[in-house]
């Protein structure tokens, strides 16, 4: 896509106002009285801070932020507020000011920081001339995948990611832990539950069963193409947990339960971490380092294969498959996690309406 | 012969920017849930789909030009099914929609 | 050069202002549901400011293009080559690709954080019937008092 | 001199991995908790992860007893641009701390939970417990700032689930868990923002890299900013007196395994990333280190150990009342940490390590004898019961209240004197009366156990599993060992004081 | 190991095993009763051979652990140490043949820990005053604390319970809020804790801050019921006789002021006190507390209350002996330790006996019964003739020893408020023995049937009362032998 604009400062300027924007938005969100309209700001929020973020050169970010932060936080967020009370009544002053006077003394503590703080945007900043700088030189040698932001999220800080995977873990596991209680009863939900869309009509199934094919198959593009476009594990986690929910909210929990009962669900979680973390074993067998990809393909098989056109003639065939392998891993986490905490949430509101309808 | 493709392509986005402003306004005034729930998928359908066209145009012919139509198509499909599931949830939910003139009330106002 | 001066004390004012909204939203708020959406606001403004510290002016994206693609040679041709010699690699500058790669693990992080959380609230409002902080809070207090008197 | 020093526990190849092994292996457990179908599995699968991690800790300590510093840079990255496992001696204490009370918990796990929680859950509570243990012992062992955080939020968001689940003994675990999450993630998030402000200061998050260019940076007002809003953040993570609100509601109606681990590791890992950052990291900038140290903590440490003391003695539930002994107690430890000299390092951190074991022992004694009823009336005469679990715990009480031929004793001397030293007389007299008032609550708790009779409506107490007392038996004897003989402990502590001050002048 | 230390050992371990032993055979009363006997026996002999090895000359010394580098559990002999650790041991062989026969009239419950916790108190006592340092004394002074404990709260009832809560509060409170304080500030202010004759402390530490320590330290010494944290004494008198009194009157009280001793001449050192104010507001208040103490001891009614509050100023005379900067005070003091010990375990004993055989605890109900029970009241009147320091008794050269030290310091405070106190002592005791011997028979003396007290509570308290008359005789030269402690620094 060329870009139209014409100086970097317009950027600069774009951005600032975006940013206007998000904080006009946060204002709203603080004076809001209803959760409903909570959430939607919420929404709107995370929709706008993912335009910002590509304005800011960050494409991988919008991209999750869209799917996470939009897509599947609004999701659970209304799957939690169905059930609860919609007014939000005042705080009593008593026990406004003293917080109030604390998040002043922190902003004001944090503006005082901002002499010291890179010019927006200057290229001589700490740091992008440092380490930003070294991982946009190392990348082709090193590693050889054109996406900078995954071959650093994957490789070079690949102990990052599989922190990050096991939160995605330990979430689903508490998630399962208090809501699970009724899922993994042999019966799964007792009746037909859809969210109250009118299920069976036409127009939704024929939709539905023609776009969650697709859905999959672009979950699985941008696992593969994470290395050279924004994309990766987590985005196509969410997507493939985003097909699965949508086949759930047309054709009702019980129907995806009995394709994908919670068991499966939960181990696949478990597996999918446990693929990242056994990758990283196999480095250490073959000689590496933990999670040190070079090692994962012994050097005379490597030879055999093309090498990559980018790299200039480096193989790095280790690489690539390490970085696969445990995007897989995280994809398969990820989605089988946000599909559990659907299930958990699915599960409680048709409790609920049994509680609200006895 | 490209810069007037692309000059049609602005003119697109344009018009594109107008609908979404008309949708927006059409959300904030329309009196009931149905027509509010038209008034989004114009800026939904129409202008997405519009702005998607003028980007077309003005790539010209390059692998962006193949995705950009997979999205239009994509956009094509999703949100109308989209506006049919709200409207369809909102009458499941006991909805009516104001029949004849909204400014004087209805007889059979529920 | 002096936009940017200008424009610095503004956006990271607002990066912070974000912050303090969030936890003034997360520790007041009465509604629990609210409060974790001001945490999950305070979480975000904290990648705010991550990605604000990433951005170098005319650099784009951080996906290596080739020397002489023609997309390098557009972007080439907005920026004087001085600048690009200086700051940018093999011919194209970029923005810092670091903290991007932290702030996809905190917004992870932060679903996380929310889904817990959440799933927390369900519970609770299962069991105390109510979601509102002051109502919980007087509601635990007489179960204080009555814990203490029957097995006194 | 160690006492690991010379001493060998597995083949080179397996030690120089052993940084990275000790964290992989209970993630490894946890998975395999997640996906194994009956609880006995999970209990096999955690107990086996925390064995491995306790073995890999204890060749990183003879490895550190060798050469000092242990670096692995994960990945095959050297730092800067890779991850950096850096362990010294400051690092490979609290790592065997960690996976100590971790293989003690999870063997006492099998039966606490069966008395609490229904068989269904058991499984994924061991993959919770594990999950946390990973967190807390990444903690100790990364060096790089960022990584810091993750493994902070790794071992914290299990735990915010698995303090919720003492919903089943007493409902307030639920509105404790929340208030808990939403100042653990506020913790997180001060601490992450403040990493971020040293980022921009610093270009690097690696952070032996991150000190000396510090120490080179002449911008000084961003930097201090990121610290104060780190100490403030691992404030709320280890319940510093202004910011402890969330703790006495955590530790008195969660379970008691997952209150018996965090008990002993959550807390005392913040306090150990504290020093990392306001020593090592912030070594450079001449006095901000000291400065945050003297006038932030010290005065807040001091209040705590007296005003957190004064409230347990007027709580009526018993873990209620350890809850907030548990917060004096990491203000007796702060004021050790900001005594600014070695001796009163190496004391906090001796106290720190035996307050940890006593804490873990008292929390899994409730646990193993069934105590569901809040009230310390309930546990009357509960010595003729459970003789040998409450022998145990009357001696974690002895330990606790600084009773002579115990670690907490000779702790507790070390510490005063390290004060009286250095001329701190205020944080003297405020241990002085802190320990009285300990000696009050804890004397109140002994004397219901042991010395009063049965009341016929108190709930049933009964005798801790095999396991369970093993467990207990271990830590409450080692407690003791540790009064007797604690040359070996202390060698440790002392070394950890010295590289971590040694760094910093 | 050397003779010495094998000797130490035994002086410990004796103790213990005396305690494991009961413990292990508390249902068999037989066996545990001989087992606590013969563990007296042998204890009095190692302690007498200890004795005789410090007043040879060879004082031995050991360094048994070292728990952390810097603070060693270390015991060493010297004169003071050797008389209380022998008398002490002496005493709880009398003390136990005493506790047989009280135990088994009143058939009391438990009175297997109730040994066990005697010999855990009794190796205490001995660690105190075989300490070479103020870090052992420290711990064992504490262990005293909590084996002691079980002993106040035996009965089991409401009141020994609120008694025994007071008892830890104020003895284990003090200890940790002041003693243990300032005992780690001397460890790290000079680098160790020994005793060394006089005064490690002294040209190390100006008066000020020795002062404040000084203070903390005869304060956290609770044990040695200086005002105002004497109010456990008293409640204490809830426990058993035996327990008064051999804890009460010998053990624990004695370890106080013996704490108190060692300190003012091993750790502060003549100089340090005769220069200090604090050393003189310390007196001020230890004639106040001998004063109020014997005052109060006139209103009580009940026998072993009255007891109690005498052993309450009958200490402050140890205290005033330790803080008078003049050599004299503290051997006086010792001396005093030494003879009060043996003529209150005597008048407690009494008291215990006379509530076995006719039931009397109060001072009202005992008139007449002395020609009932002529033994008991004639070693009551010997035991109170040697506390009020009267002289063909020890008492008389302690009082007299403390008294002429007060004057030759320039302390007439102190010496008046003693002799005050010695009149009101006499005025104390006395009615008892004359109202028991030539008061009409109250209603308890007329009860019918024989009013016996078992033999084995008679015999210790005659034995007891030979002591105190005894002691007169060597009472120069226990005060030869106790000299060298008080020297000034070499």
């Amino acid at each position: 896509m060329t870009r139209l604009l014409a100086a970097p400062e317009a950027e600069l300027v774009f951005a600032a106002l975006l940013l206007t924007l998000l904080a006009g938005l946060v204002l709203a969100l603080l004076a809001a009285r209803s959760v409903l309209t909570c959430i939607l700001l919420m929404s709107v929020f995370s929709l706008t801070m993912a335009l910002w973020l590509m304005v800011m050169d960050a494409p991988d970010v919008a991209f999750t932020e869209a799917s996470v932060g939009a897509g599947v936080s609004t999701m659970i967020l209304l799957g939690a507020a169905l059930s609860s009370t919609d007014v939000i009544p005042s705080v009593r002053p008593g026990r406004f000011w003293f917080p109030a006077v604390a998040c002043l003394a922190a902003f004001i503590g944090m503006a005082l920081a901002l002499s010291d703080l890179p010019v927006f945007g200057d290229p001589g900043s700490p740091p992008s001339s440092y380490v930003g700088r070294l991982y946009l030189e190392h990348t082709p040698h090193d590693i050889g995948a054109p996406n900078v932001v995954t071959a650093v999220l994957a490789s070079y800080r690949g102990f990052d990611t599989l922190g990050e995977t096991s939160v995605i873990l330990a979430a689903g596991v508490g998630v399962l832990l208090l809501l699970g209680g009724s899922l993994n009863s042999r019966d799964p939900v007792s009746e037909d539950v859809s969210l109250r869309i009118s299920a069976g009509s036409p127009v939704l199934s024929v939709a539905a069963r023609l776009l969650i094919p697709i859905i999959c198959l672009y979950a699985f593009y941008v696992l593969a193409h994470g290395e050279f476009g924004a994309g990766g594990g987590f985005q196509a986690g969410v997507i493939l947990a985003a097909a699965l929910i949508l086949h759930a909210l047309v054709f009702g929990v019980r129907e995806t339960m009995r394709a994908l009962p919670v068991g499966v669900v939960r181990s696949c979680a478990a597996l999918g971490v446990l693929g990242y973390a056994s990758i990283g074993f196999i480095a250490i067998l073959h000689g590496g380092r933990f999670l040190d990809y070079d090692a994962l393909l012994s050097p005379v098989f490597e030879a055999g294969l093309p090498s990559s056109h980018l790299a200039g003639g480096h193989h790095h065939w280790g690489q690539r498959l390490g970085i696969l392998g445990i995007e897989t891993g995280v994809m398969l986490a990820v989605a089988s996690t946000m599909t559990a905490i659907f299930y958990a949430f699915a599960g409680r509101v048709s409790r609920s309406d049994e509680a609200g309808a006895a | 012969m490209l810069e007037a493709i692309a000059w049609i392509g602005s003119a697109f986005i344009i018009a594109a920017v107008g609908l979404s402003i008309a949708g927006a306004v059409g959300v904030l005034r329309f009196p009931d849930v149905y027509t509010r729930i038209h008034a989004a998928s114009i800026t939904d359908t129409g202008a997405a789909s519009l702005m998607t066209l003028g980007m077309l145009l003005m790539a010209g012919l390059s692998p962006a030009a193949i995705k950009l139509c997979i999205v239009w198509l994509f956009i094509m499909l999703t949100s109308p099914a989209a506006a049919h599931a709200l409207a369809g949830a909102a009458f499941g939910s006991g909805h009516r929609p104001i029949l004849g003139d909204p400014r004087r009330p209805s007889e059979d106002e529920t | 050069m002096t936009l940017a001066l200008a424009l610095t004390p503004y956006v990271y004012g607002l990066g912070f202002f974000m912050m303090a909204a969030g936890l003034l939203i997360a520790l007041t708020s009465r509604h629990l549901i609210k409060r974790l959406i001001g945490l999950g606001v305070f979480q975000t403004s904290a990648g705010v400011f991550y990605i604000l510290l990433s951005k170098v002016s005319g650099g784009t994206a951080a996906i290596r293009l080739e020397a002489d693609s023609p997309a390098a040679r557009s972007l080439a041709s907005r920026l004087d080559a001085a600048y690009i010699a200086t700051h940018g690699v093999d011919g194209v500058v970029y923005s810092n690709p670091l903290p991007h790669v932290l702030i996809l693990t905190a917004i992870v992080v932060g679903a996380a954080t929310l889904a817990v959380g959440l799933s927390i609230i369900v519970r609770i409002r299962e069991t105390y019937g109510t979601v509102d902080f002051e109502e919980l809070a007087a509601l635990e207090a007489k179960a204080l008092r009555d814990g203490r008197e029957d097995e006194a | 001199m160690s006492p690991f020093a010379g001493v060998q526990f597995a083949s080179p190849e397996v030690i120089q991995h052993a940084p990275a092994l000790m964290i992989a292996a209970p993630l490894t457990a946890a998975c395999v908790a997640a996906l194994s179908p009956s609880a006995r599995w999970a209990w096999f699968s955690s107990l086996g992860g925390a064995l491995f991690a306790l073995w890999m800790a204890l060749c990183l300590a003879a490895d550190v007893a060798q050469s000092g510093v242990v670096s692995y840079a994960v990945g095959g990255f050297a730092p800067p641009l890779g991850i950096e496992l850096r362990v010294d001696d400051l690092g490979v204490f609290f790592s065997l701390l960690v996976s100590i009370l971790g293989v003690a918990t999870s063997l006492a796990s099998a039966s606490l939970l069966r008395l609490e929680l229904p068989e269904r859950d058991h499984a994924l509570m061991q993959a919770g417990f594990m999950l946390a243990l990973t967190g807390l012992l990444g903690l100790t062992a990364t060096g790089d700032a960022f990584n810091a955080f993750v493994f902070l939020e790794v071992s914290s968001i299990g735990t915010y689930a698995l303090v919720a689940m003492g919903a089943s003994r007493d409902r307030r675990a639920l509105t404790a868990a929340f208030q808990y999450l939403i100042m653990g993630t506020i913790g997180a998030t001060f601490f992450v923002i403040g990493v971020g402000l040293l980022y921009s200061v610093t270009g690097t998050l690696n952070m032996t890299d991150m000190a000396e260019k510090l120490s080179a940076s002449s911008s000084d007002r961003a930097a201090i900013a990121g610290l104060v809003l780190i100490t403030v953040g691992l404030a709320l993570k280890a319940a510093m007196f202004p910011l402890h609100a969330w703790l006495p509601g955590a530790y008195s109606a969660g379970p008691s395994v997952v209150v018996a681990f965090l008990a002993g590791t959550a807390t005392k890992v913040s306090v150990y990333l504290l020093i990392r950052f306001l020593m090592d990291v912030a070594g450079g900038l001449e006095g901000a280190g000291e400065g945050l140290l003297n006038w932030l903590i010290a005065p807040m440490a001091g209040i705590a150990a007296v005003v957190a003391s004064v409230q347990a003695v007027f709580q009526t539930e018993t873990r209620r009342i350890l809850a907030f002994s548990s917060i004096a107690q990491i203000g007796y430890v702060l004021l050790g940490v900001t005594s600014g000299s070695v001796a009163g390092l190496t004391a906090a951190l001796f106290l720190l390590f035996a307050h940890a074991m006593i804490k873990t022992v008292i929390f899994l004694c409730l646990g193993a004898i069934g105590h569901r009823g809040a009230q310390l009336e309930t546990l009357a005469g509960a010595g003729r019961e459970a003789p040998w679990t409450i022998t145990a715990l009357a001696i974690a009480m002895l330990g606790l209240a600084g009773a002579p031929f115990t670690a907490g004793f000779l702790a507790k001397w070390r510490l005063l004197g390290a004060l009286a030293d250095g001329g701190r007389i205020w944080a003297v007299v405020a241990i002085a009366v802190s320990s009285l008032t300990a000696l009050v609550y804890c004397a109140r708790i002994l004397e219901t156990m042991v010395f009063r009779t049965r009341r016929s409506s108190a709930s049933g107490v009964s005798e801790a599993s095999p396991a369970a007392l093993a467990a207990i038996w271990f830590l409450a004897a080692s407690s003791v060992w540790y009064g007797l003989d604690a040359s070996a402990l202390y060698d440790l502590a002392r070394q950890a004081a010295a590289s971590a001050m040694g760094a910093s002048s | 190991m050397t003779a010495g230390e094998i000797l130490i050992l035994a002086a410990l371990g004796t103790p213990l095993a005396a305690a494991g032993l009961a413990l292990v055979f508390a249902k068999i009363r037989d066996v545990r009763d001989t087992v606590t006997i013969v563990a007296a026996l042998a204890l009095t002999c190692v302690c007498v051979a200890l004795l005789a090895e410090t007043a040879l000359g060879r004082p031995p010394e050991m360094r048994l652990a070292e728990p952390i580098p810097g603070l060693s559990i270390f015991f060493r002999l010297e004169p003071l140490g050797a008389l209380f650790a022998a008398m002490a041991s002496a005493l709880y062989l009398l003390n136990s043949l005493y506790s047989i026969g009280y135990m088994r009239a009143r058939r009391e419950p438990r009175q297997g820990r109730f040994y066990a916790c005697f010999g855990l108190a009794m190796c205490a006592v001995s660690g105190v005053a075989l300490a070479g340092n103020l870090f052992t004394a420290f711990l064992f002074y504490e262990l005293l604390t909590f084996a002691t404990y079980p002993l106040v709260t035996h009965k089991g009832d409401e009141t020994s319970r609120r008694a025994g809560r007071l008892y830890v509060l104020l003895l284990g409170g003090a200890a940790a809020a002041l003693l243990l304080p300032a005992v780690a500030t001397i460890q790290a202010m000079a680098g160790s804790t020994e005793f060394v004759t006089g005064g490690l402390l002294a040209g190390r530490m100006d008066a000020l801050p020795a002062g404040v320590l000084l203070i903390m330290i005869v304060f956290g010494t609770a044990k040695a019921a200086l005002m105002p944290l004497h109010a456990w004494l008293p409640g204490a008198m809830a426990a058993p006789t035996p327990v008064s009194a051999f804890l009460h009157a010998v053990a624990v009280v004695k370890t106080g002021v013996f704490l108190i001793l060692k300190c003012a001449a091993g750790i502060f050192g003549p100089e340090i006190i005769a220069t200090s104010p604090a050393a003189q507001g310390l007196l001020w208040t230890a004639a106040a507390t001998i004063l109020i103490a014997s005052a109060t001891a006139l209103t009580r009614d009940d026998l072993k209350e009255r007891l109690a509050w005498s052993t309450v100023s009958q200490l402050s005379y140890v205290i005033s002996g330790a803080l008078i900067a003049v050599g004299a005070g503290v051997v006086g003091g010792g001396l005093h330790m030494l003879t009060h010990a043996f003529g209150k375990i005597t008048m407690f004993m009494c008291v215990g006996a006379v509530y076995l055989a006719a039931g009397v605890t109060r001072v009202s109900a005992v008139s007449g019964l002395a020609r009932r029970m002529p033994l008991v009241f004639a070693a009551f009147l010997v035991g109170s003739l040697s506390v009020i320091g009267l002289p063909p008794f020890g008492g008389m050269w302690s009082k007299f020893l403390l008294i002429t030290a007060a004057f030759g310091a320039g302390e007439p405070v102190t010496a008046a408020a003693m002799i005050l106190s010695s009149l009101l002592s006499a005025a104390c005791f006395l009615p008892i023995v004359i109202s028991g011997f030539l008061g009409e028979p109250g209603e308890a003396a007329l009860r019918s049937g024989p009013v016996r007290a078992p033999f084995l509570t008679v015999l210790p308290p005659v034995i007891t009362a030979a002591g105190c008359f005894g002691l007169f005789f060597i009472g120069d030269w226990v005060m030869t032998y106790l000299i060298p402690i008080a020297e000034r620094a070499p």
